[in-house]
């Protein structure tokens, strides 16, 4: 079995735990925690993935690639802390399925 | 097969035998009806209600002179979905449910007559339509087409149980606009008649089937005529009762190529035939309103007797030779249901008879007179009576050529005359022992079954609507036993784990069709 | 190279200026930046559209590598068709947010940074519509998923901001889910751009499964992004916390924008089969959404809550054409060519109903649906807007909603599959039932109280002249068929390298 | 309050793994991706680093849209800014003496670093994002020790600075197209000395970026008083 498999296999796995923290978590911050987690699993997959050249050598373009996806996923959490920041401000609430005071919302 | 619009296929206006007697009908009811409009709405009224008039009529006169599917229905839709702005002028609360009722009525047949086109265009691989009549037998899904379009065509002129629709658009809607609707609108049924349904090739359970409903419906919207106290229901009964005569020619002509040549010419006279009576009818109901002076109003009565006969088919009137035709077509048929029907025609002109003389009475009953340019809207209406008398005789045709002949033979003559000799007995009888005599309080209200329904939805939906006490900016949702529910279920998946893991489930199902 | 042959560069780089500059402009000058920038580009979308029709489908090669090493933009018919879309409903709604968002009062609209979120949107979607290379997909995505959060929670109240969190992470989800497709596609073909994998699939071989997985995740992200049912659950809130003429922009646009993404993906890039199941399956989601999402505007309360569910319903529409792939390149460009015609009616009308209905929320200061009685006498306008849209979304003449519904059930059941022409039908209906509830209460009763008319209402007619152009886009249809018809997604020679 | 165990989402991400890893597992052993031509394309413009490469000219147009998302996001968390902050508002940490010797210690290094980076990214692994992140940090260091205040994005000098590396890095890649070649396709005599311009003002807008997300949502802090 070759070394790339395990991160790959890894990568998988960390995605998955991701997820779940995405889907299941009911704090905000856990959730994009979670998406971050997710991340850095798909990441991983990447980089393992591109090793698989005969010469050793790494493929750059996953390289091109996670470093694109990790500007995107700071976007992305930093909007979504900024937002949650906000709306914990706002109304006390660090959790999305819960009514604020006096709005209705969905 | 050709895509619909890529610009062969649609927007393709033509005249072939069957375009040329519905322009021509469509075209001086709609200039008529609204030359008659112009002159007796006032002035303030006019931009509102042309603003539906003209393009209704744009579409009234499109949908004959259309040769290709999609503009067929293009039309057809343009005509009849403006005609809600002219049932809903006046904005009374019974104008705008008449108005509701229409809408969703004319929506649903849209839908309709949009699968039976669609259908047809797939099957035949044409969009064009003068073919289609000839086609229809011999598609897979012919009797899917067949039933279809038979279905739009009900709702179209108003069959049993729908037979409400007429009377109730023409009672709320001014009575120019409501003569274009009674002498064109109806009329585009008989159209979609000759265009889509069957010309013979169909089973013959079809021809009798349908042949039955049309006499049904002659019958039973005659009936639910009689009892109603408003002109104008009366006369939209009695156009429900005179399409379900013109739905017995087209469904003689479903089965036999032979009768189908008959039943062609029968619709045919009998829409032009009854499209210029009922018109003028309408506007005739209105212009002895109009009328002030005794002699004048006598004359204009006299004339409204016209077209009422001409309803019944009296000797010498356009109904004579529309009658002969359709008796024509059901005979070709053969077979005992078809003899059922040929006898009932007599009988069912008994029903037409028995309509005019309560419209008669109830034209008669003095009314609140309506100001307004009495001199002009009789002119109007004298045009349209010359139309009456000479156009279904004078038309240039061979369909005609057989009742011209034998007009003047006793036989037919006394065929033509016995039922409304009948409803006349029926008629002084009823006169006699009925409380308030010819002028009896009406049993059934316009729109009868369809009134009945909205009321009851609209009620419903009231209880439904009722605004709750609002509470802190939240407004509640209905209330009603199937929206809470429904409206819980949404609430409920919207909840993020949920429906997020649906999201991931549905994502998993994909990748396992992808490991497939 | 002549300027013509630029233009998929341009109408991605212009915009993107533009959102910079706007930045820089301060609140006195960014809108007129934004308004120029909005003309700018619908000049080079008819530019594109008419180059088009004129040469036929072409490729971009930006950098001058062309595929695979370097990223190649793609303008086809639909493309061209999108990206005029998504000009003319923009500059309808830079009008429109001009009158709209008060320069005294920049607060109320994200610290006055509407107008760079906006172009940056536009941006976004214009590089979506032309972009040939899965993974710009990915990133136009990202840039579509974010300015459309940032707007969607621009009033910064706590609703506005719940909904932006959710829609936030419905846009995570996705995002990763697509990344990790298309991490799975390249690991199988070691090949990015879409008019090559669509080669390179075809011939099959070791990699297959994971191509096949890859593409699934890939869709299923999209799907995500799409709002359709059952991944519609960020959209509702989303869509109606949202100022009007975001929420114009969201539902007429952003949906549509990733839904061509999704058009390139399934029918340009994955050749017929290849992910057996996947086209039916998104065909009964779209069947179910057009049925669900009309079941719920019917029992909307809240007048933007209504719009928004009535957007689901018309997102199903767009996915009966994926089940009708396969059958023929008749059949396919009919099907195509409806669906872009009811994509571009639909965001005509939608624009133009999401204004109506701003502007009576704004009017009635509320958005209850049963308060906003008598709203045709008073604003007579506004309720002629919402009527004249209700005809386009019923789908009847002469609106482009019946050309592309007569479209696709004419290629549905050629087909066969009769099903997805009953679905149509009953939406169609469904349709009806709610737009007649809601015109039902605008027509009823005496007025409620009414705000007076303020200076947005200068722009009644805008939203009118939206529903109006829908209304008789039946007649464009030609031209829309013809755009469908020039190097269909990536389906030409011309647009392979 | 803990979150309990939810059994659906459990399973779903089981599923997950499940599928992904047999995906990888099922994937071919040897694949040669597209280091070849890539390498072959970096050697043909005398670029030493292929990342590099493949960032700023294979896949330019990527790295131009990823500028933007950044940019996007800046502006994005900006609107979010609460309005009723006052614009003299510290965060707290102006009388942390550590904090304070240490902000001013090292950021001057980070500085000297953040130039390393840009300037080694040609041959080695490094460039703009990561010069920007080291620089973004610095920024976080000084607006903890008072020097920076939360508002500073209101700043027009700012906004320009935010949005600099974004309408450079525009200018570079529509020159070409003035030229009549396509979009980001670099003459390849100024191709050097062109990029390492751009990645210095990238460097700066992409650090002002961080910064600017750290303190749109930053909290507490005081208002400063000298003014009033």
């Amino acid at each position: 079995m070759s070394t790339y498999l395990i991160y790959a296999v890894g990568g998988a796995l960390i995605f998955s735990i991701g997820t779940y923290a995405l889907l299941a978590q009911r704090h905000i911050m856990h959730k994009v925690i979670g998406a971050n987690i997710m991340g850095s699993g798909i990441f991983m997959v990447l980089i393992a993935l591109g090793k698989r050249t005969p010469d050793g050598v790494t493929d750059p373009v996953p390289q091109a690639m996670v470093l694109t996806g990790i500007v995107v996923t700071v976007a992305l959490t930093a909007l979504g802390l900024s937002i949650a920041k906000r709306y914990y401000t706002l109304t006390g609430l660090d959790d999305l399925d819960q009514d604020p005071p006096a709005c209705d919302g969905r | 097969m050709t895509s619909a619009f890529t610009g062969t296929g649609a927007f393709t206006f033509g005249l072939d035998e069957t375009s040329i007697p519905f322009l021509a009908l469509f075209a001086v009811v709609w200039l008529l009806s609204g030359l008659y409009t112009a002159i007796t709405t006032p002035a303030a009224d006019r931009p509102r209600l042309f603003a539906y008039y003209v393009p209704s009529a744009v579409g009234g006169i499109g949908v004959a002179a259309a040769s290709d599917a999609v503009s067929f229905y293009l039309c057809f839709a343009l005509m009849a979905l403006p005609a809600w702005g002219l049932i809903t002028h006046t904005r009374s609360a019974e104008s705008r449910r008449a108005g509701a009722i229409y809408l969703t009525l004319t929506v649903v047949g849209e839908a309709l007559l949009l699968a039976a086109l669609v259908l047809l265009v797939v099957e035949t691989g044409t969009t064009s339509l003068p073919g289609y009549r000839d086609a229809i037998a011999g598609l897979p899904s012919a009797a899917l087409i067949t039933t279809l379009v038979l279905a739009t065509i009900a709702l179209k002129i108003g069959m049993l149980p729908l037979s409400g629709i007429l009377s109730l658009t023409y009672t709320y809607t001014p009575t120019g606009p409501a003569a274009a609707l009674a002498g064109a609108s109806t009329k585009v049924g008989a159209l979609a008649m000759l265009r889509l349904l069957p010309a013979g090739g169909m089973p013959p359970g079809w021809a009798d089937a349908v042949m039955v409903l049309g006499l049904t419906t002659a019958f039973g919207a005659a009936v639910l005529g009689v009892l109603t106290d408003h002109p104008r229901a009366v006369l939209g009964y009695s156009s429900a009762s005179q399409m379900g005569l013109v739905l017995i020619a087209a469904g003689a002509g479903l089965s036999d190529t032979n009768a189908a040549t008959l039943a062609y010419g029968a619709v045919v006279t009998y829409a032009l035939h009854h499209g210029l009576a009922k018109a003028a009818l309408v506007l005739g109901d209105d212009v002895v309103q109009r009328l002030s002076g005794r002699r004048a109003r006598s004359v204009a009565l006299a004339a409204l007797a016209l077209p009422a006969l001409a309803l019944v088919g009296a000797p010498l009137t356009s109904g004579f030779v529309a009658k002969y035709a359709l008796k024509d077509a059901v005979h070709a048929v053969g077979g005992d249901i078809s003899a059922a029907v040929y006898v009932g025609l007599s009988w069912a002109a008994v029903g037409t008879a028995a309509l005019m003389l309560r419209f008669f009475a109830l034209t008669l009953q003095p009314r609140e007179t309506t100001p307004g340019n009495a001199r002009g809207a009789a002119l109007v209406w004298g045009l349209l009576l010359m139309l009456v008398a000479t156009a279904t005789w004078m038309w240039p045709s061979d369909w005609n050529q057989h009742a011209i002949s034998s007009a003047f033979s006793l036989s037919s003559l006394w065929a033509a005359l016995w039922p409304g000799l009948i409803a006349l007995g029926v008629w002084g009888v009823i006169a006699r022992i009925v409380p308030g005599g010819t002028r009896y309080r009406a049993v059934v209200e316009p729109g009868d079954l369809l009134t009945m329904v909205a009321r009851g939805a609209s009620r419903w939906a009231a209880r439904a609507d009722r605004p709750r006490p609002v509470a802190a900016g939240r407004s509640e949702a209905r209330s009603s036993s199937l929206a809470e529910p429904l409206l819980g279920a949404e609430r409920g998946y919207l909840r993020w784990t949920i429906a997020a893991t649906t999201f991931v489930l549905v994502a998993l199902a994909l990748a396992w069709l992808a490991l497939g | 190279m002549s300027l013509g042959a630029q233009l998929p560069a341009l109408l991605v780089l212009a915009p993107l200026a533009a959102s910079a500059l706007t930045f820089i402009a301060g609140r006195n000058v960014d809108r007129y930046v934004a308004l120029g920038c909005a003309v700018v580009n619908t000049a080079l979308a008819v530019a594109l559209a008419a180059r088009v029709l004129d040469v036929g489908a072409w490729r971009y090669e930006v950098g001058g590598w062309g595929a695979p090493l370097g990223i190649d933009l793609v303008a086809d018919g639909p493309a061209a068709l999108f990206v005029l879309l998504v000009a003319v409903v923009g500059l309808a709604v830079t009008v429109f947010a001009t009158a709209y968002f008060h320069r005294d009062d920049p607060n109320a609209y994200g610290n006055g940074h509407f107008w760079t979120l906006w172009m940056f949107m536009w941006t976004s979607l214009n590089g979506l519509c032309l972009t040939g290379d899965a993974f710009n997909v990915y990133v136009c995505l990202e840039l579509v998923g974010i300015s459309a959060v940032g707007l969607a929670a621009l009033k910064g109240d706590a609703r506005a901001l719940r909904a932006g969190a959710r829609y936030l992470f419905a846009n995570m989800l996705a995002a990763m889910t697509y990344l990790l497709g298309v991490a799975l596609l390249y690991s199988a073909t070691a090949n990015l751009d879409m008019a090559m994998l669509r080669v390179v699939l075809a011939e099959g071989g070791p990699g297959e499964s994971g191509a096949a997985v890859g593409i699934a995740l890939m869709v299923a992200a999209l799907v995500l992004k799409t709002a359709l049912v059952p991944a519609h659950f960020w959209l509702p809130s989303a869509h109606s916390a949202a100022p009007t003429p975001v929420s114009a922009a969201l539902s007429a646009l952003v949906v549509k924008g990733t839904y061509f993404a999704l058009l390139r993906i399934v029918l340009g890039m994955t050749p017929p089969g290849f992910v057996p199941g996947l086209n039916v399956l998104l065909g009964v989601l779209g069947a179910v959404a057009i049925i669900w999402g009309s079941i719920q505007a019917l029992l909307q309360t809240r007048i933007k809550q209504f719009v928004a569910y009535s957007t689901v319903a018309q997102i199903g529409y767009l996915f009966i054409v994926f089940p009708l792939a396969g059958a023929g390149a008749d059949v396919m460009s009919l099907a195509l060519g409806g669906v872009l015609l009811h994509a571009a009616t639909h965001g005509l009308a939608k624009s133009g109903l999401f204004m109506a209905a701003g502007s009576l929320m704004d009017r009635f200061g509320t958005d209850d649906l049963n308060r906003m009685r008598g709203a045709a006498r008073t604003a007579p306008v506004l309720t002629m807007t919402v009527a004249l849209a209700g005809v386009t979304m019923m789908g009847l003449p002469p609106s482009g909603g019946f050309g592309s519904k007569f479209q696709l059930a004419t290629a549905s059941i050629s087909t066969g599959q009769w099903w997805w022409a009953v679905a149509l039908g009953l939406g169609g209906l469904l349709a009806a039932a709610y737009m007649f509830r809601v015109l039902a209460i605008m027509l009823s009763g005496p007025a409620d109280a009414l705000a007076p008319a303020d200076a947005a209402i200068r722009l009644e007619w805008l939203p009118l002249g939206l529903a109006l152009a829908a209304l008789f886009f039946v007649f464009a249809a030609p031209l829309v068929n013809e755009l469908a018809a020039i190097g269909p997604l990536l389906a030409s020679g011309a647009v392979t390298p | 309050m803990r979150d309990r165990i939810r059994v659906v989402p459990l399973v779903a991400a089981i599923a997950l793994f499940a599928i992904i890893s047999s995906t990888v597992l099922d994937l071919p052993r040897e694949s040669a991706g597209l280091s070849e031509e890539m390498i072959g394309g970096a050697a043909a413009i005398h670029v030493n680093n292929v990342v590099t490469a493949v960032l700023l000219d294979f896949r330019g147009y990527d790295t131009l849209l990823e500028i933007s998302v950044l940019m996007l996001a800046t502006v994005a968390v900006l609107s979010l800014r609460d309005p009723r902050l006052g614009t003299r508002r510290r965060l707290t940490g102006t009388a942390d003496l550590i904090l304070r010797s240490l902000g001013e210690a090292v950021t001057p290094i980070m500085m000297v670093v953040a130039g390393y980076l840009v300037w080694v990214g040609s041959t080695k692994p490094g460039g703009a994002f990561q010069a920007g992140a080291v620089l973004g940090a610095g920024g976080i260091l000084l607006a903890l020790t008072g020097w920076v205040r939360p508002s500073w994005a209101r700043h027009s000098v700012i906004r320009l600075v935010l949005s600099v590396g974004l309408l450079a890095f525009i200018a570079v890649s529509v020159t070409p197209i003035l030229a009549g070649r396509t979009l980001l396709d670099y003459s390849d005599d100024m191709r050097h000395i062109v990029l390492l311009i751009l990645e210095s003002i990238l460097t700066l807008s992409i650090g002002a970026s961080m910064l600017s997300l750290f303190l749109a949502s930053a909290s507490g802090g005081e208002e400063d008083e000298e003014a009033s």
